[in-house]
């Protein structure tokens, strides 16, 4: 067999002109501003003078070839052949005639897929592999995703929001999602659970040990055999060990839960880039529709657009009015755990009289 | 074997409301594609996947696999239950570099999904979330096969494990305003340096680049790759007076103030002057609008307000920040800013950059604990330990603020304080 | 003992310039002072601090003093060059806790320098840093009769060593308009409460007490104390809106506008309604003001400018914050909201401030290592542990925000949640 | 002698009214506003329409019998009997009497106690007991304020600056005094001399070694005693040790220098309190007048008055300008020692594309 491989051609990155529609690149690096004529629709228009619509349009990500070929027809039939995938998994068709915009739109609608996610509005949460794939996944992020964009797929197809929306899921604490204005992820509330028998077959165990961000693991002799050992109090069950020690299964069917974050913002618009911060667990990881979690993000999203000043992102809005104010207008309880308890904690306490009566 | 279908009740419901279902696309690909090697595959992932949902776990294994001549970029599944959905006990995901930017034609893309459907599940992604575009469901027979074919016509697979990873860049300059640099010749340039740490994992663990061409930061490098570039500009930004005019009307009117010159001045006083992080912009009287460049960070939020009325200056560059990854280990860091400018227009410029991330590469492989990413050892180490060993030069720009305890060993104060007067100096001498 | 001057070159030219020379009074003591003692013991001190002044070194010791039933309240030193400085071989200081607010009548200042002039040196302070007089200069001879003497016409010992120290309060409600409760009443109910533990240190370390009347917070007791007590209000603050006008112009005539209201507002947008760190207040176009109490942080910025217009509410109380110091260890620590707000009317309220820090105290003495400070016990134990150590509820008034790393046990939520809904309960059912 | 010895009475904190002007005492807590006639003087007036006129005075905080009596004659003289202390040693006069105000201004004035301290001036270092009585001062804290104040006393009694200066200096880096605006305090950099001769009779060893906050120091056995030894690697050269360990001799005539700080805010007004943040450091601990750090401190305070909005304390101004600016206008050297290594560092880092260019 190793005779007919033949060796790889490394060409690494492949160069995106060749895909790229001809008016864009004929006015690469020289464009001057855009416009928006509608949710899902923008104009770029170049210093020649030229201009580019593109219509977006969600996907469900995980794309069939019979799904992806019906994407590729409405581009040859209603675009210009030329398209692309946003960070978000949306897809973008490009055209130069702007008569083509509105058929385009229609027949994206029509084969189902909804065209808005721009500007103001509540774009594709971006999301994890999960139970497809993944080997170490609590939940289905795409399963999650699907279940909540149904949900707020007006909001997507809308400016309704006070700002950009960008929200994501991941289906562990390791967070392959990005953070967002709203974070739906896993949270493991108990210890991993560990099939002795395997670990000392299976796993490094010095690697493992250092995996741990709270050094609970320990090598130890059980039944005989290398084995390890978990300091149960000193665990905070994030599952870090679990990828390189698949014997501590820390995925369990009630014990592993999902948590919601709000307010990570990457972009330096006004305020630097700020994290998530926790506002609510305890939420059941429910197939198939996750319903908890949902009315809880339709929650968070109601007081958003009710309270936020036009341009504000999530964090900024809770900022002006206050933490103690998000969980009165949300009706989210507020406990100890939302208290920092991790290194540098002392920067997330209030060591001023700034308070709001 | 059987095609009886398993029941996916659960999933089912999944088919249910207007968002576009990725179990409809695989029940499709199960009910109506020629191949029954597709047909099986999904029958059997569909299988698995609807018991995850029934038992609320995941049962996919890894293991080792790589394409001839390469060390990785193939995530191996091999299924825990096979024994009961036996079509897909394997099904590995082939993560494939996309275009920089992220660009395709419709032929292409025909193209691919036609090779894909030779030797694989009829699923892919675009992309996931390092940028990859993932071939998912593959077995031990077929990705070799699928690797060969695609590779031919000019695709390459992406990171996985200790490498570099796939880049990722924003759609930028092709068609973005707000664009400083050319996104996606640094992308490539960078990526495909490093070609051997991509294919060939053999560094402390991974390492990612990103590509934004402005500060908003579309590809969230700043949180999410250990290398950050982000397009910005050093001189004046432009300012044009009429369409600063225009904006007020144009806003009164969408505010349903047709005409109300007072009323678009005040949605302009309070979305956009009020809003300037540092204060640098005022609405004069007259309704131009007068910006102190020399206090605006470049945060972005008066250009993205005001598209037509402002843009980005002409001395183009880029910014770059270091140490950004998620959650692992240490909790969620952002980068660092290492080089607060840089200019990125001449092949010297690019080759600047290229040593830049080999020095830093370098000096983390050499410096990294297994397992640690740039920005942990960094946080580790400390940054100016990281500065003097990538040969970088303290400047007050990689800081929020000078520190706060005394608790430091200054005795080579006099040197550094020196060293900084002759840079100054340097500086000074070059500018004139 | 010849009384030859040590020669002083140095400190002597700390007698020039315009500004009070400490060196010009201790070299008065030494030349003038009828008291012999007096004048030795000023002469002797004089030389070694010229001494140290030449060799930029301190010749003090310690050691162990305290009066007859006591434990602390001295700092003993004894030289280290007492051979060439024999006069003031032994130079103590007796920390003397001051009247709260630092109230003093010339009479009573005549009547404690008699005293000191007896016994000391003649050199004292008002105040040390934590608020004490010191009586710096006594030996083992004197220092008992001193205090019995002033003990005798009220004066007491202040805290040194692992024990509460003394308090501060602000001049407050005795002559200030910002003043939201008695500090002098709680600076003397809490230092009273606990006499025993400021003479007899038996803690793990110094525990500090500090009141100001509102945030503007003139003790920094937020940094500089264990157990921080701010004053402040929870209703509306008052708007004079007749002296709102009155400010305009005033302050348009301040600034060389006279009459000029347009400018007047001007300076009010720039320096009182942009600077609210919360954007509540508004200058409306009659030149009222609104203020948004809700979401008022009681910054004071705007009561600061304009005290003649706006004043604090009438729902007068204090917030509390604990942990606070400076850098030993760790570094300086803020202190951190313990009880956003608490009312401080009643008797009872002031038991129940007494019970707070007594249980406080309590716990950190039972939970705190050796020569470690309340807060650096917060810090390792982290602010839940220490809450229900004293039994106090998490409240989001502590925080600045919620936490940002996932990393924590959760397996107690639905619990945490049903108190929380059980406490709101309760609070709308006291309230109604 | 114990026969003589009669128990304390323990009175603790004294009763302040009964020393209090009858004035202040009939309108205890009912305040209305006040207002500033000049610099050093304020007057309070009451809800019942009572004033109350404050003098405020610099003094030497350490003050002799003599001095003393002098300031007691004056508020005799020219006052009404009632003083009290600032937090910052200055002497405050309260009268009934606005016409007393002026003379008493002038009597003080002509006793070389210069008026003033109040609102947007520098007011009076805070300072620490230094050589004169501390046992581990590395300078004379009264001796760096007295050189200062001698060049800040126009500052002192005039409204020249943007907001409140509050300036202090701390004679050890156990820093007794406060954060400030701006703070000279004591930077050792080298690592304590041990005298191993008496560590093992004086030094409670374990005591010593839990209070290095680096874990540098190790119980060691020299020349056949008991002794501790220092890791000079580790050693950040704090003096943490000096106090419980005499013989570990961290003061130098050559490596104790100075270091200034600045932006230290401990009032809530506008934003939350603030940490002072290094700006110079290696500036010789030079008697008696220090005229090196007395140098930076002034040109510091020239270009805060010069660059400053009014009502901005010095923090607030740097915050707006950005740290790149402070260091171009105030010509200080930028260093790798900026850069905050403690715990949290993280936090001081910029971590944003704010950048001004
Ligand atoms: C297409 C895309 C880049 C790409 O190469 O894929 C993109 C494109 C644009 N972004 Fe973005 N952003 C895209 C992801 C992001 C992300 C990352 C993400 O979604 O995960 C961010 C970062 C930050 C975050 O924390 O969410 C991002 C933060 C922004 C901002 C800053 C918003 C703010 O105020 O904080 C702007 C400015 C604005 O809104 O005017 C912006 C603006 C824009 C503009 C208007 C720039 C322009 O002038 O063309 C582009 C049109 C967007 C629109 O949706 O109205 N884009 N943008 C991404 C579309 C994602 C999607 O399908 O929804
Ligand atoms: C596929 C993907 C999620 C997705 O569905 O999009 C993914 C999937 C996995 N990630 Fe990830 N990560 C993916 C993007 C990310 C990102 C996002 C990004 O790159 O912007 C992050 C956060 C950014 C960062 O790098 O920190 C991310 C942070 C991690 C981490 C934690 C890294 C850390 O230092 O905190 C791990 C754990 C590890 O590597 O040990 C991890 C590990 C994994 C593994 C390999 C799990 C494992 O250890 O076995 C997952 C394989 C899943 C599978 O079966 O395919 N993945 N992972 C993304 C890669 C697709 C692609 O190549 O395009
Ligand atoms: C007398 C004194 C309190 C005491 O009991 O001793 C005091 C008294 C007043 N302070 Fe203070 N403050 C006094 C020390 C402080 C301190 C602490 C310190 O000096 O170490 C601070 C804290 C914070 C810090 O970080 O420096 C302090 C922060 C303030 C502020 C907040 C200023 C700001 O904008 O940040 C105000 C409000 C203002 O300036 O209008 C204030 C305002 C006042 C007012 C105007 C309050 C009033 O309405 O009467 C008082 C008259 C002061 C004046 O100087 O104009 N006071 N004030 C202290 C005089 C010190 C001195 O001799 O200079
Ligand atoms: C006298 C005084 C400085 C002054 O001239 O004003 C002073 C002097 C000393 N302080 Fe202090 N501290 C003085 C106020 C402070 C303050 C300010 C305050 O209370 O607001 C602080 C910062 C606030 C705090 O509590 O953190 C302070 C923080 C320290 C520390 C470090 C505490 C920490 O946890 O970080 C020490 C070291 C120790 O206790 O081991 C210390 C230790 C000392 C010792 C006892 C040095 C020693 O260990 O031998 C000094 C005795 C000097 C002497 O010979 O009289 N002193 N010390 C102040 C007390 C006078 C008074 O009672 O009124
Ligand atoms: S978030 Fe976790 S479970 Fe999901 S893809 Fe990433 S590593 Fe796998
Ligand atoms: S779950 Fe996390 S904390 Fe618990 S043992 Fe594993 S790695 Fe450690
Ligand atoms: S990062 Fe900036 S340049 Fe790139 S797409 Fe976003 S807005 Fe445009
Ligand atoms: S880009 Fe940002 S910082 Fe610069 S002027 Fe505009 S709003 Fe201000
Ligand atoms: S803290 Fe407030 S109440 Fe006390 S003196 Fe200062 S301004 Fe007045
Ligand atoms: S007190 Fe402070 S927060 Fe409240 S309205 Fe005034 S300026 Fe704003
Ligand atoms: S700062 Fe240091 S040297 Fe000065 S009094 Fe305090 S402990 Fe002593
Ligand atoms: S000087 Fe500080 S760091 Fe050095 S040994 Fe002593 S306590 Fe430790």
């Amino acid at each position: 067999m190793a005779a007919e491989m033949r060796e790889p051609i490394e060409s690494g990155c492949p160069d995106g002109f060749q895909y790229m529609h001809p008016v864009m690149r004929r006015n690469y690096g020289q464009w001057l501003y855009h416009e928006d004529p509608r949710p899902g629709v923008l104009v770029h228009v170049a210093r020649s003078g030229e201009k580019i619509w593109t219509v977006r349009a969600g996907t469900q990500r995980i794309l069939d070839v019979f799904t992806l070929r019906k994407l590729m027809d409405i581009g040859d039939q209603y675009g210009e052949g030329f398209v692309r995938f946003t960070i978000r998994s949306n897809i973008e068709y490009m055209v130069a005639d702007g008569e083509k915009v509105e058929p385009l739109v229609k027949a994206l609608e029509d084969a189902g897929f909804p065209v808005g996610g721009t500007r103001n509005s509540v774009t594709t949460l971006s999301h994890t592999q999960g139970w497809l794939h993944c080997d170490i996944p609590g939940t289905d992020a795409s399963g999650v995703v699907k279940a909540m964009m149904d949900e707020l797929i007006d909001e997507f197809k809308g400016w309704n929001m006070p700002n950009r929306v960008h929200m994501t899921t991941s289906c562990c604490q390791i967070n392959c999602g990005g953070q967002g204005d709203i974070a739906i992820n896993v949270q493991h509330v108990k210890p991993p659970k560990i099939n002795h028998a395997l670990v000392g077959n299976i796993c490094e165990r010095p690697s493992v040990v250092a995996r741990c961000p709270v050094a609970a693991i320990r090598p130890a002799m059980v039944d005989g055999k290398p084995s390890l050992e978990v300091d149960e109090k000193k665990c905070i069950c994030c599952g870090a060990c679990y990828p390189p020690c698949p014997p501590m299964q820390i995925n369990d069917h009630q014990y592993t839960q999902l948590a919601i974050w709000i307010g990570g913002n990457h972009s330096n618009a006004r305020g630097k880039p700020t994290f998530q911060r926790l506002v609510a667990a305890g939420i059941p990881n429910n197939p198939p529709r996750w319903p908890e979690a949902t009315a809880i993000v339709k929650k968070i999203l109601q007081c958003y657009k009710e309270g936020a000043r036009d341009w504000e992102r999530m964090n900024e809005w809770v900022e002006r009015i206050g933490w103690p104010r998000f969980f009165e207008v949300t009706g989210l309880p507020f406990t100890k755990y939302h208290i920092d308890n991790w290194r540098g904690a002392r920067n997330n306490l209030n060591s001023s009289t700034h308070i709001r009566f | 074997m059987a095609t009886k279908h398993y029941p996916t009740p659960m999933l089912d419901v999944l088919e249910e409301g207007p968002w576009p279902s990725f179990i409809t696309g695989i029940k499709n690909l199960r009910d109506n594609h020629p191949n029954e090697r597709i047909r099986n595959m999904t029958n059997g992932v569909l299988g698995q996947l609807e018991h995850s949902y029934e038992t609320r776990m995941g049962y996919w294994k890894g293991g080792t696999i790589s394409v001839f001549g390469y060390g990785g970029g193939i995530i191996p599944r091999f299924s825990e239950v096979g024994h009961m959905f036996p079509e897909s006990k394997e099904f590995h995901t082939l993560r494939v570099q996309p275009p920089a930017g992220n660009y395709y034609s419709t032929d292409m893309l025909r193209q691919l999904a036609d090779s894909w459907e030779k030797y694989g599940s009829g699923l892919q992604t675009f992309h996931g979330q390092t940028g990859n575009i993932m071939f998912i469901g593959s077995d031990s027979k077929n990705y070799q096969g699928f690797f060969d074919e695609i590779n031919d016509y000019g695709w390459d697979l992406g990171g996985a494990g200790p490498c570099v990873r796939t880049g990722m860049s924003c759609v930028g300059a092709a068609r973005c305003e707000m664009s400083n640099c050319n996104e996606q010749a640094i992308h490539r340039h960078l990526l495909n340096n490093f070609t051997d740490d991509v294919h060939r994992p053999a560094l402390p663990y991974k390492f990612k680049f990103k590509v934004s061409g402005c500060p908003n930061d579309c590809m969230n490098a700043i949180e999410r790759a250990d290398f950050a570039i982000i397009g910005t500009w050093r001189d004046d930004m432009k300012v044009n007076q009429a369409e600063v005019k225009n904006a007020i009307m144009k806003k009164a009117a969408e505010i349903g103030k047709e005409g109300d010159r007072a009323a678009g001045r005040q949605y302009m006083f309070d979305n956009v002057i009020s809003r300037c992080p540092t204060g640098a912009i005022k609405l004069n009287d007259d309704d131009t609008m007068t910006v102190d460049n020399s206090n605006c960070v470049r945060c972005m939020h008066c250009l993205n307000v005001m598209p037509k009325a402002l843009q980005t200056g002409d001395d183009k560059g880029v910014s770059i920040l270091m140490g950004g990854k998620r959650t692992l280990k240490i909790g969620d860091l952002m980068g660092t800013v290492i080089i607060p400018f840089m200019k990125m227009d001449t092949d010297e410029d690019y080759e600047r950059i290229k040593e830049l991330a080999s020095t830093v590469i370098d000096y983390w492989a050499e410096n990294g604990l297994e397992h640690e990413r740039c920005g942990e050892m960094i946080e580790r180490i400390g940054l100016v330990n990281f500065l003097e060993g990538i040969g970088i030069d303290p400047d007050p720009n990689m800081i929020q603020q000078p520190r706060n305890v005394s608790y430091v060993r200054m005795d080579g104060w006099d040197e550094a304080a020196e060293e900084w007067f002759n840079r100054k100096r340097e500086e000074k001498m070059a500018a004139a």
